[in-house]
């Protein structure tokens, strides 16, 4: 029934997904002495702590509330006393600080009082999503994009197929195909609800088909449903990416600068929509997630589920430890996933997985000049021309640059994973990003000044104006009268 | 000798006699260059570039006697557009300085309101007898509150690095 | 027939630029960016067909009459002068986003050596006022493919890392060696 | 090791900080000219056995001299002699040797290799810089500069035959010291469809008199060093297709743009053209369509591009081959067509996802409710 349409480009990175699929889910961790919470963990404006240091606090209970519009809220994920609320290293490339919450816990791992629930399919879709903003949900895939602001976005279309992202095609990841084979019930679950929130008409739910096992599982849980179709689609990087399985599953191509909204599609990953089911169903706030860990140099890697704030290097040690110094250590997928500054940065709301590769599998080598050989032409999904636009990103002539269609790039980093002559494509494309975001800003902030200016200008005109008559009044009644007062003076 | 005299007279009047005409026909009106190159600049009479007042500033860049990328609150993007407008090789010009930030040191500061008073842009915050502070956003680093301030407690440095506005560096060339 | 292998061979085959090397001050001047050159094409274009016409009739109309053939290039020029001031002032007039593209090179025209050579050479081969107009428009064409040409190619150079020695005007120059080379290869087509 | 390991990773080969992805596919630049060379061996091995032992020397002096020029060039700007193993200047030399008459002097040879690579490449900063393939710029110099030596083909003579030079004729050969006999050369089918076109003759005569077309598409013909065997070179091509190290996008549009011209020709008129498979069997086509013309420096990097760029070459070479002062042309046409490159890339890029072809946002009818 759906018009499996193939996607371009694309590439097919050696999956290494066996080296944790079969396994299951370890989800008794040990309980990690301090959780630190990075309080800007969501895209948007950071939260707002609502505790203070030295408060006592249980797990589930909200420490720190969204800061506007575009924001999350933030829990507690284990039972304890906040240690303080600081500045640690943040877990991402750059290394620097961000603002965290530390939590010491006291062991209790004790849960807040959860509130009894009435069925979330008699609720009204409003309320729900407003339960989703409570609960913190943001996009686990990785875009971390609150769940409750896509949602309401998608209330105000007519939303015909609401896609459920199973596709993972990260190499390594398998967070989400265990999470689909060992909780099939609840992400069908929480599929019915978010389709229930956005009233759509129809929901697929996308797995690549290297995943038979999870694949077959949700057939099974989704098979009471009418309105739940599970369908495979081709094991191809990015299949993954949003605009990518849109394409795959519907034939439809989400307009350059516009929303999947606008062709009526939403799509929500697995991890998104487990949450959803255990926030509406049970009422548990987003405190813990599924991380991949694996990598050549990790002993017995594993999928965890780990709370919010654990350490990379406690769920590294539940896996057995290292067994060599890795060439990478990464946060996320080996495509996509960012270096982590330190062993002791924290899982964070979008942390799929946590990687630990040696230089065979990175495959770095010093990059040799571009030979145009154009194979990352054939292998960019959206079309773009990645040579040209990486040569003038290099120059700094970025209108050039989103002439060849920087503006449009997803960043996924098949074109780099090509190239023969190994060019860091993707920093080129992250580095001209980042500079017409500098230049962008800088432009609006000189538009702000300069009405400011006016304004003031204005402002300091009109006092001398209104100086000016005070003192021709002032003037004219003194020459009228002369009062006491003044004649004194 | 006398027709080739004549001819070339001739030719010469007629064609001076057209021109003439053409010049008279088809006039136009044009903006001058210099208030199109006051009107892309910030406008904060800041003076950071060196001349006093952005229009001071416009005239020198139509001169050419000041670098395009002279003024720091505008940026590379300023630079670019100036760049395009008049005609300059962007590669020929150096390393453009970078854009400040105003700080207040509020250990040190009284309150006096003189930075207050003086900033063109409204950015700094605070009444009388009150700390007062600088919102980054609408600071053009004009230093005028700098040259104001009694206690010397305000310092002007680049804007700081953060998970905001951090971005990869461009990667060596191969 | 006879017109339109006129037009291939003073495109292609004897193309004014590679092959006959005239106007090679704007081919190195104004071929740093495309839009640039194609600009400087376009107008070139322009000037050299109407230039062509003009000393055409120049020539058959009052210096053979008259007699005073010495008086060529002088008066040529003269005409060459005119006609771009004249191009001038209309394109700013009727066409301000033309004229702020071509601007700059519409006088620099007057001194292409292209445009006075076309008009000396429609003499020198004896061309019927049609046959001028026919070369004048053909060696603009050309003129105008390579300089379209070897802007595409500059735009490319400028971005490679070319050794400190020949960086510039230097690759450039060899640049346009190696392409009038390649268009040897039309040699003996016609 | 356990996880106290103080971390974060020491930066691997590749250099420190550096952004995704973190995997990489085993693609290298080295690999992929290598890969050329390689598809290159059969015509080349049939070539050295067709030609004998002058033709192995021409050989050899072409590709040292053209990796003695890499070392040249990059010693003098400072780089690495390690780049040498990228192997761009052997395939270079060998594409440039491939092209040449099989029995050069050594200085031909020789100063035809150092002008590729000094002239052709280093010049624009080494490689993937260029903008003109160094082997046809060569090539197309020698030719120009030296037409007489430049387009002296020898008779066939295979190696171990009676009529094969020996060593020390060979070496004399080489070095220049003894011209070659009259009676050891001939005329290419093109040179003498050239010639006949000018003399008048028959073209349909001439292909049945002297030259078969089996003869031709094997191989067993003079011309080139390494361009006689169209059934080799096409081999090596597929292959290459096959490993996809080339698309096919630029050999499938020039060979059939070629074929369509000379075909339409032909039929007006078949005692004035040469026929379509005479043109596709002889000279350099094949070699130029697989080999030379598929150069990605200086070649367009999209799809279309690429069908452009190939239409061209084949329109190029047929006006040249036709109509033009030199019988072979694929050089010329290829040269052309790499002046072309940087306005086709700028011209033709690939739709882009969620953009018409003009590069507008593709509308959608809207699914916005109305409230």
């Amino acid at each position: 029934m759906f018009g499996l349409k193939s996607i371009r480009g694309g590439v097919h990175p050696e999956t290494k997904k066996d080296l944790t699929s079969e396994r299951s889910i370890l989800t008794a961790l040990p309980l990690p002495k301090k959780l630190y919470l990075p309080l800007s963990q969501h895209a948007g404006v950071e939260s707002r702590p609502q505790v203070q240091v030295g408060d006592k606090v249980l797990k589930g209970q909200l420490v720190a509330r969204s800061g506007g519009s575009l924001s999350a809220n933030l829990h507690a994920p284990t039972s304890g006393i906040i240690a303080a609320i600081e500045p640690i290293v943040a877990p991402h490339p750059s290394g620097l600080p961000a603002v965290a919450m530390v939590i010491e816990s006291d062991g209790e791992d004790r849960w807040k009082d959860l509130p009894t629930l009435n069925d979330p399919l008699d609720l009204s879709p409003d309320e729900l999503a407003d339960r989703v903003e409570e609960a913190g949900i943001v996009g686990m895939g990785g875009a971390i994009f609150p769940a409750a602001v896509k949602l309401r976005q998608g209330r105000r279309f007519e939303i015909k197929t609401l896609i459920i992202n199973g596709s993972e095609c990260e190499p390594y990841l398998t967070c989400d195909d265990r999470l689909m084979q060992e909780q099939a019930a609840a992400i069908v679950d929480g599929a019915r609800m978010i389709r229930h929130i956005i009233e759509a008409y129809e929901v697929v739910i996308a797995i690549e088909d290297n995943k038979p096992d999870a694949t077959a599982a949700l057939k099974q849980a989704a098979a009471p449903y009418g309105m739940i179709n599970v369908i495979n689609v081709p094991t191809h990087y990015p299949m993954g990416s949003a605009k990518q399985l849109i394409q795959a599953v519907t034939g439809k191509e989400v307009p350059a600068g516009g929303r999947s909204n606008d062709i009526g599609v939403l799509v929500h990953n697995v991890g998104t929509v487990y949450a959803i089911h255990q926030a509406l169903r049970l009422g548990r706030p987003l405190i813990s997630r599924i991380v991949t860990v694996t990598g050549a140099c990790v002993k017995t890697p594993h999928n965890v589920e780990a709370l919010l704030g654990t350490p990379v290097r406690d769920l590294i040690q539940a896996c057995g430890g290292l067994t060599a110094h890795p060439a990478r250590l990464l946060m996320g997928g080996p495509m996509m996933g960012q270096i982590i500054p330190s062993i002791d940065s924290p899982v964070i709301k979008g942390t799929t997985g946590v990687l630990a590769l040696n230089q065979r599998e990175v495959n770095e080598h010093l990059p040799a000049p571009c030979i145009r050989c154009g194979r990352c032409v054939d292998a960019c999904p959206m079309g773009l021309v990645p040579l040209e636009m990486a040569k003038h990103s290099g120059a700094d002539d970025f209108d050039q640059a989103q002439d060849f269609g920087l503006r449009d790039c997803i960043l996924c980093g098949s074109c780099a994973y090509v190239c023969p002559s190994h060019i860091p494509l993707v920093q080129y494309f992250e580095y001209a990003k980042g500079e017409l975001r500098e230049r962008r800003n800088n432009e609006s902030k000189q538009e702000y000044t300069k009405r400011l200016m006016d304004q003031r200008n204005e402002r300091v005109e009109r006092e001398k104006a209104a100086k000016a008559a005070a003192k021709k009044a002032k003037k004219r009644a003194s020459r009228k009268t002369k009062s006491p007062a003044e004649s004194e003076s | 000798m006398f027709t080739a005299t004549l001819v070339l007279t001739a030719l010469g009047l007629l064609l001076g006699w057209l021109l003439g005409v053409a010049a008279k026909v088809f006039a136009v009106e044009e903006n001058p260059i210099v208030n199109e190159v006051e009107s892309l600049l910030p406008g904060s009479q800041c003076g950071q570039c060196g001349f006093p007042g952005c229009s001071a500033a416009a005239e020198a860049m139509v001169e050419g006697t000041a670098a395009v990328n002279c003024c720091p609150p505008g940026g590379r993007a300023l630079t670019e557009a100036l760049a395009e407008l008049l005609n300059v090789d962007l590669n020929s010009l150096g390393d453009a300085p970078v854009p400040q930030l105003a700080r207040i040191e509020a250990s040190l500061c009284t309150g006096c309101t003189k930075c207050y008073k003086a900033c063109p842009t409204d950015a700094i915050v605070g009444a009388t007898k009150q700390i007062h502070a600088v919102i980054s956003k609408a600071c053009t680093g004009c230093s005028k509150c700098k040259d104001v301030c009694p206690e010397n407690c305000i310092t002007l440095a680049p804007e700081p690095v953060t998970l905001n506005n951090w971005h990869w560096t461009k990667p060596e060339a191969a | 027939m006879d017109y339109l292998l006129l037009f291939i061979s003073t495109v292609l085959v004897n193309n004014i630029v590679l092959v006959k090397f005239l106007g090679l001050c704007p081919l190195m001047g104004v071929s740093n960016n495309l839009s640039a050159a194609f600009g400087m094409g376009l107008a070139t274009t322009f000037v050299l067909t109407l230039s062509a016409l003009a000393s055409w009739i120049i020539e058959h109309l009052l210096l053979v009459p008259l007699n005073i053939e010495f008086l060529r290039i002088l008066s040529f020029i003269l005409i060459i002068a005119a006609v771009v001031q004249f191009t001038e002032a209309v394109v700013r007039k009727t066409s301000p986003l033309l004229h702020k593209n071509l601007g700059v090179f519409l006088p620099l025209i007057t001194t292409n050596c292209a445009v006075l050579g076309v008009a000396l050479l429609n003499i020198r081969e004896q061309y019927s006022l049609i046959q001028s107009l026919v070369f004048g428009m053909g060696s603009a064409l050309g003129f105008c493919l390579v300089m379209i040409i070897f802007a595409g190619l500059r735009e490319r150079i400028a971005l490679a890392n070319v050794p400190a020695t020949f960086a510039g005007t230097p690759v450039s120059l060899v640049t346009a060696g190696l392409l009038s080379l390649v268009f040897m290869g039309f040699s003996g087509m016609i | 090791m356990n996880a106290n390991a103080d971390l974060p990773s020491p930066a691997p080969a590749g250099g420190g900080h550096r952004a995704a992805p973190y995997a990489h596919d085993r693609s290298s630049v080295e690999r992929i000219m290598l890969q050329v060379c390689l598809a290159l061996t059969p015509a080349t091995l049939y070539g050295l056995y067709l030609f004998g032992l002058p033709a192995i020397l021409t050989f050899l002096c072409i590709v040292l001299a053209a990796i003695a020029t890499e070392a040249l060039c990059l010693w003098l700007q400072g780089q690495s002699l390690w780049r040498l193993k990228d192997a761009s200047a052997l395939l270079t030399g060998w594409l440039l040797a491939m092209s040449m008459p099989p029995w050069c002097p050594w200085w031909l040879s020789a100063s035809g290799a150092f002008f590729a690579i000094a002239i052709g490449k280093h010049l624009y900063g080494g490689i993937g810089q260029n903008v003109f393939n160094p082997a046809m710029l060569a090539r197309v110099a020698l030719l120009i500069s030296f037409p007489v030596q430049m387009t002296t083909w020898v008779q066939v003579m295979p190696l171990g035959s009676d009529i094969a030079p020996g060593l020390s004729q060979s070496l004399a050969i080489f070095f220049g010291e003894q011209g070659i006999p009259d009676g050891f050369t001939g005329a290419t089918l093109l040179g003498a469809s050239k010639a006949a076109a000018n003399g008048g003759a028959s073209m349909a005569e001439l292909a049945s008199r002297d030259y078969s077309l089996g003869q031709s598409f094997v191989g067993n013909t003079l011309g080139s060093l390494g361009e006689t065997s169209a059934l080799l070179i096409l081999l090596g091509g597929l292959w290459l297709l096959r490993a996809r190290v080339i698309s096919w996008h630029i050999p499938v549009s020039m060979l059939l743009s070629t074929l369509l011209l000379a075909a339409i020709f032909h039929s007006i008129d078949d005692s004035l053209y040469l026929d379509p498979w005479s043109h596709l069997t002889s000279g350099g086509i094949m070699l130029g369509a697989f080999f030379i013309a598929t150069d990605y420096v200086t070649s367009p990097s999209t799809n279309t591009g690429k069908l452009i760029f190939g239409a061209g070459c084949g329109l190029v070479l047929f006006l040249i081959r036709t109509w033009g002062g030199f019988p072979e042309a694929v050089g010329f046409a290829v040269l052309f067509m790499n002046a072309l490159t940087p306005l086709i890339d700028r011209s033709v890029k690939p739709r882009a996802y969620g953009r018409d072809r003009r590069g507008n946002a593709i509308k959608n009818i809207s699914a916005r409710k109305v409230q």
